[in-house]
């Protein structure tokens, strides 16, 4: 399975053009962006964003369909930063998509976390769930109300639809691995992308109820194509940019022991 | 078929090396690709203090290979320690290339490497994109000595020197070879740059890098057949290595071991594989039973 | 949209060069050459006595582009009263390329292409598979002062010297300006060897040849970079064009005109047309009225 | 039409065993050639034959089925004599194919002159035509009987075939291209190689009899791809490996003037 072959031509930058920007918080937008070059790109599997004179960063696109692209990003450091203050015209270039994204060629039942701007990937596999004509119920776990990002179009894609405030400000109170723990017992799969303690949580939930997961993990990504090392997942030789960032919990199993 | 070849001191149960800088940051990644089947593994290149690297963007994609400028990224040496205790049973042999900029700090990190029971060193002295670390170092000759002399006369085990594409590069090898090196690794990466057409700017943060992949190859056989030639050493060919038969003419130019760096961001480790059944292949049909009888062969 | 460029005196209809060596034997080819919409058209280099060439194979093939060791064959240099009488009317800028190991050689031939009534003179002071009247002159930068002033102080034509990988190639610029040079040429091939596994031999008869191709185009676009960064002077950009997209790349980077040659092996002379057309879409999409507004923009 | 693409990786040396070799007369060989890797090459196209440790030199097959090669091959020069010495169970090596062959799409009546070892691509291009099934006659034209090539073979394929031989020794006597001018007014298309003289004569017999023609022509092949200029075809600017090394008249005439 790993660091199988790949075609090196993803590392040429292509580019798009900001086509419309959502506000959905005071830290998160997103951004539809008509790309020039149409390139396959799978839910969970990223590009690197870059604009010239700053770094490149990895995202994973939260809505994809081979000329709109949609990011959405959390202002955090210089170049989300610099992102954020990005109008509608501009030009941004990219490259990729680089990893292993969301399988879900599996006919189930499917439960979908997404936790903050991790529920990019999930509600973009939501919609590939939805053309699949599978059942799934989507989740997104957010501090309070208004920092919800894809509660309409989950619901507007016909998904059952949960939200989780951890200050109870709207839809279901408390941490959303909490909820997740209530339900996960009615579910053959579970997509999980969002902070490091969730996805932990989740794959021990996992484990625990015999439910297959795969989940989306972060790390410093700089080559993208698994040769400088930069992305290793914990100690275990595993790298987020080429066998991730999706991982599946046989392979986490595998490589993190019990958790 | 017997793939096992000599790398002077070093015996090696196939002359596939992992290149210095590919996945060699950590025990657990050096660890992870030696179960692909490899003959050796170059670590990373070691500097005294933890280097962060450059900014992305670190890889520039050319239409015949990739340039890099990650900068030396390292953790700094003294990590070394953990990276030979996750490797104690590998069991096969692991180089650890060092980067520096003064003979003290080659000479530190040698001692440390050879006392950890690491099985040999690779001198960095090539490094075309790192001001003062890199390539100007391999580029004089009398420095050249300077460094592999003062390091092979403190540690026990072989001591390689990697070079690039220097001012006099027969000069560089040969004070190399008297300061005490067994041999030489060729080549490493050649000084290059990309522009975006439509950015209109450099790509790599750096601006600068260094070319690896299939464009580099012939050059580097080159360089490995003048070496063979005139001083007849272990040699590690190294430069654009995209399959077996790229690894049969390094040998035939005279390497007695072929490092792979690139062709793993394209074909993934299995390549090692790939190219070790391409090798037996060949070596079936043409009727060789030894493949160090191969070693050189071009030059006769 | 206005494709034109200056190269120093010279005024070019667009910035695509036929690259010396290639189709530049007779002045029929040239002739020939010509009709397919190149800016200007560089012979190959002549010298003072005929010159056989080496015996064939000359050109090997490597997997990112082509290795040659012609071994400047070539007519003789009183050929190019000729080569002028059949080139009167063909509208473009022709450059005469000069190969020889002395002064007086690159003098002698040098007036004779100036009384003929050439555009331009190139020194190719870069080759880099014929000893003694190749890479090593352009190596030795006081040399290269010598000939470049010794020609420079008798034609009334720009004069450009062809340099290549040299030890100090930022020294070879200087001396070459210093010795009265309009530009530079870079670069020549890139000294590289090929072995064919199955012959267990190399290549070329010559065994050494110059790669040429996509292989060597982030190299020259490199020197190409630093050249104009330091100097600013009209440069021709060549090695390893194979798209308009190269082109823009070497413009980009400080080139005011571009050559083309390995890529004619493959895509043939309408290589040309396919450039251009190239050039013209990305200038209109990108919003730009005059190719030189974008020479050197990637130094900005 | 002319120096368009060409996929440059002909030019990787790929190699045959000698299975069988024929003595045609003192100066002249055919050796068969089981072929290593199958590459498709026409009629009139060339191969570079290289004997690692000598040169490499331009041959027109006399057959090929994509597994044996047959080449034919007059002693001249030191390659050719060493050709000759070559043995059965022997590795030849050789790049190509090369340059344009004839054209034998056409529909019509096709009139095949090979003089000397000229008759190489000639018989080669009677099996095409035969397998076409259009009408031809095989016309050879050697100095004396046994320096006959492909006689029997072209009667094997069903043609009319005629031997012309400058001594009389068997079949017509004299000159073939007076042979030729007799008949040729009977024929579509003209497909002719042999040595210069023959050719030029060729040329302008067809000029004159208003016959279409295709002629192969020598020259000092040493790129083979079309770069360095060795192989002009008398001042014309074209060249013998790429534009060539068989011209139509059409070209022929607009070239090389009335001849
Ligand atoms: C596979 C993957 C997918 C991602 N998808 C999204 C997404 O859809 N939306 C989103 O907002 N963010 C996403 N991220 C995180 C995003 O890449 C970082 O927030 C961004 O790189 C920070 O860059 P900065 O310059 O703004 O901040 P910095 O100041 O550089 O860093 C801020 C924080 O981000 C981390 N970080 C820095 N550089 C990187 C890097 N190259 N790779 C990973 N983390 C880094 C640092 O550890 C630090 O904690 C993703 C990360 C990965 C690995
Ligand atoms: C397209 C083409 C197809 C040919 N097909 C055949 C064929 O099927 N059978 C055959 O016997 N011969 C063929 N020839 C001719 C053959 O290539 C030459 O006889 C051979 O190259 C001579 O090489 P040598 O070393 O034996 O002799 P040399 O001593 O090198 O030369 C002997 C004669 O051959 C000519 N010659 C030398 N080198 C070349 C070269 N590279 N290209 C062309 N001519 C050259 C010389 O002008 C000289 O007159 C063909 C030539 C061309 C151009
Ligand atoms: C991403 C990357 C990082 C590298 N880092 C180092 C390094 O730290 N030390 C070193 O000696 N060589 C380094 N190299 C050079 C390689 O070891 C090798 O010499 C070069 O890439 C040519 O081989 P290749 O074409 O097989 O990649 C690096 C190469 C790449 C692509
Ligand atoms: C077959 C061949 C012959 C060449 N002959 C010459 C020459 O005579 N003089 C010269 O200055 N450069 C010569 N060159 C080098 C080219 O002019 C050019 O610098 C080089 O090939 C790189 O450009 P390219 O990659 O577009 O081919 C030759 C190149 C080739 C491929
Ligand atoms: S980012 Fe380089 S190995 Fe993953
Ligand atoms: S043989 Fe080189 S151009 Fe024809």
């Amino acid at each position: 399975m790993y660091l199988t072959g790949y075609d090196i031509s993803i590392l040429r930058f292509t580019w798009g053009v900001i086509e419309d920007i959502l506000n959905h918080s005071k830290s998160i937008k997103s951004f539809n962006i008509r790309v020039r070059e149409p390139r396959d790109l799978d839910p969970g599997q990223f590009i690197m964003l870059w604009i010239p004179g700053l770094e490149e960063v990895p995202l994973s696109p939260s809505y994809y369909d081979g000329s709109l692209m949609r990011i959405t990003v959390m202002k955090r450091g210089p170049t989300t930063e610099a992102i954020h203050r990005l109008r509608i015209g501009d030009r941004v270039f990219y490259r990729g998509p680089f990893g292993n994204g969301f399988k879900v060629s599996n006919k189930g039942r499917y439960l979908l976390v997404g936790g903050g701007y991790g529920a990019s990937p999930i509600i973009y596999t939501a919609h590939k769930i939805r053309e699949y004509g599978y059942e799934a119920m989507y989740v997104e776990g957010v501090k309070t109300e208004s920092d919800a990002l894809f509660i309409d179009e989950a619901k507007s894609l016909g998904l059952d639809t949960i939200l989780v405030t951890e200050d109870g400000s709207s839809g279901i109170k408390g941490l959303v691995t909490d909820y997740i723990e209530e339900v996960i017992n009615e579910y053959d799969y579970l997509l999980g992308c969002g902070p490091e303690g969730m996805l932990l949580k989740l794959l021990e939930l996992c484990n625990r109820y015999g439910v297959e997961c795969q989940l989306s993990f972060e790390a410093i990504v700089k080559c993208g194509v698994g040769i400088c090392g930069s992305c290793e997942l914990y100690n275990t030789g595993l790298l987020v940019c080429r066998d991730g960032p999706v991982f599946d919990s046989r392979i986490l199993s595998r490589y993190l022991g019990g958790v | 078929m017997d793939l096992r070849v000599r790398l002077g001191k070093l015996e090696l149960r196939n002359p596939i090396i992992l290149a210095s800088g590919i996945l060699g940051l950590s025990g657990s990644q050096l660890r992870r690709v030696g179960e692909y089947g490899f003959g050796g593994l170059t670590t990373k290149s070691y500097t005294i203090e933890a280097r962060r690297g450059y900014d992305t963007p670190i890889l520039a994609y050319v239409k015949c290979g990739l340039l890099n400028a990650v900068g030396l990224e390292n953790p700094g040496y003294r990590e070394l320690a953990r990276v030979r205790e996750s490797l104690k049973d590998v069991g096969i042999p692991i180089i650890v290339s060092i980067a520096g900029s003064k003979v003290d700090e080659f000479t530190t990190i040698a001692s440390y490497v050879d006392e950890l029971g690491f099985n040999a060193i690779e001198l960095n002295l090539s490094c075309p994109h790192v001001e003062g670390m890199g390539l100007e170092l391999g580029d004089d000759p009398n420095y050249v000595y300077k460094i592999v002399s003062g390091v092979s006369s403190i540690v026990s085990i072989p001591v390689y020197v990697k070079i690039g594409l220097h001012r006099d590069i027969m000069a560089t090898v040969g004070k190399s070879l008297d300061g005490g090196a067994e041999g030489i690794t060729a080549i490493n990466t050649i000084r290059a740059l990309a522009i975006d057409v439509y950015a209109r700017k450099p790509v790599l943060s750096n601006v600068y890098g260094g070319l690896s992949g299939p464009a580099i190859h012939p050059i580097a056989v080159r360089i490995v057949y003048d070496i063979y030639r005139e001083y007849g050493i272990p040699i590690i060919g190294v430069g654009g290595v995209s399959s077996w038969d790229d690894v049969i003419e390094f040998i035939l130019a005279g390497a007695s071991a072929v490092g792979v760096g690139t062709v793993i961001a394209s074909k993934g480790l299995d390549v090692v594989r790939e190219i070790l059944d391409g090798i037996k292949t060949y070596m079936m049909d043409e009727g060789f039973k030894e493949l160090s009888e191969l070693i050189g062969y071009a030059n006769k």
